[in-house]
């Protein structure tokens, strides 16, 4: 009996509910339930740690009649990244609404959110899964409305229609899967799919509702929008955790559930969107006028680099270059998830001083806010991939599975990636570091810069001088074929 | 032989089900459609219900039957005075 | 009879769905639209009823002519221009996009025909089946619902409080309607008091037939939505403070069971012997609560007044905060 | 497999796909929000078949569970994205 | 009426007539696809509705399900609401 599993995703779920009864102290209880969530979710890692694959049956039913929560290596680290970027959002956030009806509702909001990610993350049922994927949907929409203006509005009721969309081709696939195997359990269906035409239908389905979430490209053209618009703690999960939940999921299906029905030719399809993605993607962002807008065209190539993975991954045999691969793919998003998430913090900050956050009129920013301006950077480290970030050790993996598995293509493409992640970061601080134009300024108190201060270091330092303990904790169950339990 | 009986009354029903519905489509103006609608689909909803008690053949369930016939009475009265003033004030120029 | 004998009247079935589907799909005048959708409801629910899922039938009949039917209209009032300018696209694109449309419907039909011949046809049913005594309900979706894959349920009530704190977070209420007439006025007198003895009745019977807390949720909303459109703005909802607590009630009480019943031996929602039926029953009934009041304020568009001072736990104003 | 299958699993993988197009051709968000209606209840048939298992036998009761919290999930999806439709056309000034 | 008895003839009628009432009600629809008036719609949706309600009592005897009296009943109380809604206004915009 695991039941600990549980408290990742009850405590926040406690936690909305206080918040919406007791508005007043909402910000109390959400920072409280922010280190109480974080507590569990190591917790979780630890036992994970010491045990390899945990499952817990709820409700005692055989999972398949029943739903299991089930977590292995990905879904243990991923789990800590957003307890620990929600944690650091949360704090920031204590500071950021003034509005009081919209503090009122964005901490409800927030814990639902948090809850939805640790249910998505830990899901061991396909239908369960398109349940979590409403309820994070949901939230982020309503989240992302909190901006008000209408562009805000406008992009949250596209984001909404547009994921509505992705969850009803996703279910569609559901309803196939149970139609021809019976079950909805996902160890189970992987024991069960074969390569046929209803499992193939199926995946096609399932991923094209999760890459339309995921904004692979060409289907990314809703998150510019709604990332730029929303505010700026919204902004941070968004882009480090609720786009990459979708693909946690493409990766959960196509390596574990559908391992039986894919074919390389699909994986490099992914590839080369992928590829085009970070291409295009960065290119946005160093054409971005808005600092918001070149975070969010760089979480579009960044995620990007994520896909270029697939199809390494399943050329390669399974082993200790295999897993060094899959490694190289965790560190990346959890690099990018702090790095990405620092950004947006960073850009509020600098939206809030300054009453904008337009690239070319950031004269004076590294005077005024000297912490953020250094966030800027770091997280720019991040994003290039420079040494010691964790992105350089998840870049270097990349390219040599690829020089392994012969897939040449994507060298150039992460080389090029590279350079205009730098082109864009140093045109930020160059704008940063030039002269003011004017003097003042809002206050900004430590609440906001710190958070995002200590999130660019984790992705910078930590993530990259502990990925040694990373591997080792991955491999631990990083078979993602199979929880042993 | 009630089942003939019953087949009867639902044959009947259907009878007044189609002339609502011919009555809908054919009659010129709004105000006549109302009418024959509202006339024809209750009598037909009743003539039909009528038919399935007598198969149902427990009074339990013609009372339900009984029941939803009323209902269906009451709410089709109260739209179609809805309908009518609805209408009638977006006549006016409103 | 068998199912052979159906197959006509299922074919007139299935064309008047599609044709009813594409018809409020495909029309440029939002009105006809939604008439039509709300048909297609309509039409869903006998579909349903032929299929044997009474269950889903009570839900759709609940929601298409009652919360949803409601809310549709609403909209349209909303709407400037009722008829839409011409598609955007036209031309090759627009081709390209039928056929991009011909070959999915090819494409997934052929994926399912397949899944469904190369399955056994049995599935979960009679795994289900022979837990349902265990279950502490005899009705086989409810038992589902509320045991065996109760963790989605309770996660399905987190979505319906994520919808409505959405709708509340992005204004106050709409206006409410002028006073209603002496038909309207009857009418909603006797039909409301209906409607909730209804909703009682549905959560009651939910355990061993038909019916169960969204069904009587729906109902719930659906005598709000009636005195709201007779007259009253506030749906006949008590005061924001009661609200607050009526929203989370059936999240509260669906995870306090859940983790209270948890032992070194039992899991989460895993309900003790003997227990499931009554445990159900409560979760069901704080359930039925939220469910309706989130779908009235759904309908009343936003806060209702002096919701932001409900919330306070006392009088202190509140804290400022930095910027 | 039953003729029933057959019939109503086509028709909805056709309101699917129906709906699928109607989100991609409309602009209006009421217009999109119908649309995506359309295609869940695609979706929705599609489950209600597979649980359906003949005349005379119970059907699977865990499809149709699943479309119970489907159908709850739809109706709060077009309750908040009416809410936002709604909004967006008076201004967004909030 | 899980233990009704009928005839194979009766059977047979019964499922006619609910191919009948469905094709009837189809015939009302052209109306609600022709309007012009919204309230013309609404009136074709109503017919439908009532049309609903007495397939679900066919279906009630013919499938043997008594609850699909209960869902009837559901449909002609809300068969009110929908007329309610379309027609009432709200304060603003006397």
């Amino acid at each position: 009996m695991n039941s600990l599993l549980i408290w990742p995703i009850a405590l926040p779920l406690l936690g909305s509910l206080g918040a919406l009864v007791w508005s007043s102290r909402a910000h109390l209880i959400g920072v409280g339930v922010g280190i109480l969530t974080l507590f569990a979710s190591s917790l979780v890692a630890l036992r994970f740690a010491e045990q390899g694959g945990l499952e817990h049956a709820l409700g005692g039913w055989e999972p398949g009649l029943g739903i299991a929560l089930r977590v292995d290596g990905l879904a243990a680290a991923l789990l800590m990244m957003s307890s620990l970027v929600a944690l650091a959002a949360a704090v920031y956030a204590t500071a950021y609404f003034s509005d009081p009806v919209k503090r009122a509702v964005f901490w409800p909001l927030w814990m639902l959110l948090v809850a939805a990610l640790h249910a998505l993350l830990l899901a061991g049922d396909v239908f369960n899964v398109y349940v979590t994927l409403e309820l994070l949907g949901l939230t982020a929409v309503a989240l992302a409305a909190l901006g008000g203006s209408r562009a805000s509005l406008r992009a949250a009721l596209r984001y909404l229609t547009v994921g509505l969309l992705g969850s009803m081709a996703f279910l569609a696939g559901v309803a196939l899967l149970y139609a021809a195997y019976g079950t909805l359990d996902m160890r189970g269906l992987a024991g069960l799919v074969r390569a046929e035409p209803a499992a193939w239908v199926a995946l096609t389905l399932m991923t094209a509702g999760l890459l339309v979430k995921a904004a692979l490209f060409p289907l990314h053209f809703w998150l510019p929008p709604t990332h730029a618009n929303a505010p700026a703690p919204v902004s941070a999960a968004l882009s480090a955790l609720v786009v990459k939940a979708a693909f946690y999921l493409v990766l959960r299906l196509w390596l574990d559930v559908f391992d039986g029905a894919l074919t390389q030719a699909a994986a490099s399809l992914l590839g080369l969107l992928g590829a085009a993605a970070v291409l295009w993607g960065s290119w946005r962002a160093l054409r971005a006028e808005r600092l918001k807008l070149l975070a969010a065209y760089s979480t579009v190539a960044q995620l990007g680099y994520l896909f270029l993975f697939l199809p390494l991954l399943l050329a390669l045999p399974p082993g200790p270059g295999r897993d060094a691969a899959l490694g190289g793919l965790v560190l990346f998003a959890l690099t990018h998830g702090f790095a990405k998430s620092a950004l947006f913090l960073a850009a509020g900050v600098i939206q809030q001083h300054a009453g904008h956050d337009r690239i070319a009129d950031l004269g004076g920013t590294a005077r005024a806010l000297p912490i953020t301006t250094f966030v800027l950077a770091l997280s720019g480290v991040a994003l290039i991939g420079l040494p010691p970030s964790g992105t350089f050790l998840a870049k270097w993996q990349l390219m040599s599975a690829a020089v392994t598995t012969g897939q040449w293509l994507w060298l150039p493409v992460v080389g090029l990636g590279s350079l205009l992640a730098g082109a864009y970061t140093f045109r930020v601080l160059g704008h940063a570091f030039g002269p003011s134009e004017r003097a003042g300024g809002v206050l900004v108190g430590g609440r906001q810069e710190i958070p995002a201060l200590l999130l660019a270091i984790v992705a910078t330092v930590v993530l990259g001088l502990g990925a040694n303990g990373l591997w080792g904790f991955l491999s631990t169950g990083v078979s993602v074929t199979g929880v042993s339990s | 032989m009630s089942e003939v009986l019953a087949i009867v009354l639902i044959a009947a029903g259907l009878l007044f089900f189609a002339a609502g519905s011919i009555g809908l489509l054919r009659l010129p103006d709004m105000h006549s459609r109302l009418h024959a609608l509202t006339k024809a689909d209750n009598l037909g909803l009743g003539l039909l219900a009528g038919g399935v008690a007598l198969f149902a053949g427990s009074l339990a369930i013609a009372l339900q039957l009984l029941l939803i016939w009323l209902l269906v009475l009451v709410a089709s009265a109260a739209s179609a005075h809805l309908i009518s003033q609805h209408a009638l004030r977006r006549g006016r120029g409103q | 009879m068998t199912d052979a004998h159906w197959i006509p009247l299922d074919m007139l079935l299935a064309a008047l769905l599609l044709g009813l589907g594409w018809a409020s799909v495909a029309t440029r005048d939002l009105k006809r639209g939604v008439a039509l959708f709300i048909a297609l409801g309509l039409l869903l629910a006998v579909t349903w009823a032929r299929l044997r899922a009474p269950d889903l039938a009570m839900a759709e009949a609940a929601i298409g002519a009652g919360i949803a039917g409601a809310l549709l209209l609403a909209a349209l009032r909303d709407e400037d221009r009722a008829v839409l300018p011409d598609a955007p696209i036209g031309g090759p694109r627009l081709w390209l996009l039928n056929l991009f449309c011909i070959g999915l419907a090819g494409a997934v039909g052929w994926g399912l025909l397949d899944a469904m011949a190369g399955s056994d046809g049995i599935r979960l049913a009679e795994v289900a089946g022979d837990h349902i005594p265990d279950s502490g309900v005899s009705n086989p979706v409810t038992a589902v619902l509320l045991n065996f894959r109760a963790y989605d349920t309770l996660l399905e009530l987190a979505v319906v409080l994520a919808a409505v704190l959405g709708v509340l977070s992005l204004g106050p209420a709409r206006p409410g309607f002028e006073r209603a007439g002496p038909v309207l006025g009857g009418l909603v007198r006797w039909l409301s008091p209906l409607l909730i003895v209804t909703a009682g009745y549905l959560l009651w019977v939910g355990a061993h037939a038909p019916g169960g807390a969204f069904q009587a949720g729906a109902m719930l909303a659906a005598a709000a939505v009636l005195l709201r459109l007779g007259g009253r703005a506030d749906a006949g909802l008590p005061a924001p403070g009661a609200l607050r607590w009526l929203l989370v009630a059936g999240i509260a009480v669906f995870l306090v069971v859940g983790l209270a019943v948890i032992a070194p031996d039992r899991a989460f929602l895993q309900y003790p012997q003997g227990w499931a039926g009554g445990l159900i029953l409560l979760i069901e009934a704080a359930a039925t609560l939220s469910i309706a009041v989130a779908l009235a304020l759904a309908y009343t568009g936003g806060r209702p007044p002096g919701w932001e001072t409900a919330g306070r736990l006392s009088a202190s104003p509140s804290r400022r905060e930095g910027q | 497999m039953l003729p029933q299958e057959i019939i109503f699993g086509l028709t909805g993988v056709g309101l699917f796909v129906i709906g699928l197009r109607g989100v991609m051709l409309h602009v209006s968000a009421l217009a999109r929000i119908l649309a995506i209606n359309v295609c869940g209840a695609g979706v929705f048939l599609v489950f209600v078949t597979v649980a359906y298992r003949g005349l005379g036998e119970r059907p699977d009761p865990v499809p149709l569970a699943l479309v119970l919290t489907g159908i709850v999930v739809a109706v709060s999806a077009t309750a908040l994205a009416l809410a936002l439709a709604r909004r967006l056309q008076e201004g967004g000034d909030e | 009426m899980e233990e009704v008895e009928m005839t194979t003839v009766s059977q047979a009628l019964l499922l006619l007539s609910l191919a009948l009432l469905l094709v009837t009600l189809l015939l009302g629809l052209v109306r609600a696809l022709r309007g012009p008036s919204l309230e013309d719609r609404l009136m074709s949706v109503l017919l439908f509705g009532t049309g609903g309600v007495a397939m679900l009592l066919l279906m009630a005897v013919l499938l043997a399900m008594p609850a699909l009296l209960d869902v009837a009943l559901m449909l002609a109380l809300l068969g009110a609401v929908a007329a309610a809604a379309m027609t009432r206004r709200e304060t603003h915009d006397v």
